[in-house]
């Protein structure tokens, strides 16, 4: 079957294309693409263990099972607004 | 409730004024802008992209959510997509209410739920280089903690 | 810091967009505005008036104390006097700031501690009837406890 | 010596001036001209218990000895801003 891929971000460019629609097995889950996703990326990054996954513009749990047609979208942290949290400058800065 | 996400400056004062009504006794607004450095890096300017269509159906849910959980009467918010420079308004948030209380908590807690959970990312641009901002983590239910075994 | 009492509309619009620096990451404002009922009594319009040298003076302390206590970078106090109508503006707090929680905790603190220290009364003006509404007691340390020997 | 009285909100409906010069004993506190308002006053009111007094623009302690030319300010509890507090509206509306 086939599902939409969306990539946002640094796993945009992490992946070198925007969107795709792949072919994969019929039962496969959120976790399954995301795998999938990380195996073909030619950098390594600690971002492919914080992403979140979307499904259909739905969070999506890792053992959600994906249906034909589906819009798949693999997101990282968002940063929306501005201001980055001071808990987290903090952090960083220390 | 207006919930919009924009390309082009955000007119603050005309969204302000029209979300005022006779019933209403405070107004907070939120205006999140474009900070000329980030932990002292200079800064150029920002790009935004957002995942639009799941990111307004984000927006609306945070607005509908922050009307009943703290009874607010309307709400307003409003993102920027593309390239802002230093001072340009990104996100406008605001909060209609009979009080001030009501007003602050849910405008608060909408700009800190809403960067959280609407996919929406930023690039700096810094004069030395450029850099997808970290965003903060994912509440716990959005990302449920990583089996390592499923990578190999 | 802008500390103002006026006579005439507040330019709210023209306030936020000078407290806009480019080491602002976030701008917290607070405009309080004159609701069309208080407990369901149909308001007409209030009067505002003050001990205006005094309040000046507690409202600029006010300001100090806000960019001292939150590290914020500036505040802007505008109170407009004499008669407001239904919608009009009688407040406003702008709050300019690196980071929003302390923009934020500042500008609650500033509309909390004016409305019980600064010396400014309002009249209201209902469609039966005229009220000086009830302020909040003051803080403990401005008014020590009565002595009701003292009265004779 | 003389004082320089200034009556605001209520407190000037009360006494039916708004400001006035008084002549006071030498030694007077700030609780003795309040007393004295408060009997010159033709109503009763609630309102005696709870003002605040202000000398030269800052707020005074009932203690406090007035000197000559002070200006000495009745305040009511004040209401500047909008939005009556929550918690006072629960305890009128109960």
């Amino acid at each position: 079957m086939r599902v939409r891929m969306l990539y946002f971000g640094i796993v945009k460019d992490l992946l070198g294309v925007e969107r795709e629609t792949v072919e994969v097995p019929v039962g496969m889950t959120v976790e399954g693409v995301l795998s999938f996703s990380r195996l073909r990326s030619s950098k390594e990054s600690e971002i492919w263990n914080s992403l979140a996954v979307a499904v259909n513009r739905e969070y999506a749990q890792r053992s959600a099972v994906l249906h034909e047609g589906d819009e798949v979208a693999l997101l990282p942290p968002v940063s929306g607004g501005l201001d980055r949290a001071e808990k987290n400058e903090e952090r960083q800065d220390a | 409730m207006r919930i919009e996400i924009v390309d082009d400056v955000i007119a603050a004062d005309r969204i302000v004024a029209e979300m005022k009504a006779g019933a209403d006794g405070a107004v907070c607004v939120f205006d999140g802008i474009v900070r000329d450095n980030t932990r002292g890096r200079k800064t150029l300017h920002l790009d935004y992209e957002a995942y639009r269509e799941m990111a307004l159906e984000q927006m609306a849910t945070l607005a509908a959510e922050a009307v009943t959980k703290y009874s607010v009467r309307d709400v307003a918010i409003v993102h920027r997509l593309g390239r802002l420079l230093v001072g340009e308004t990104s996100v406008l948030i605001v909060v209609s209410s009979a009080h001030r209380g009501a007003a602050f908590d849910a405008c608060r807690w909408l700009i800190d739920t809403l960067k959280k959970t609407v996919p929406i990312w930023k690039k700096e641009q810094f004069v030395d280089g450029v850099l997808w901002a970290d965003g903060e983590p994912f509440p716990e239910g959005i990302v449920a903690p990583v089996v390592e075994e499923t990578r190999g």
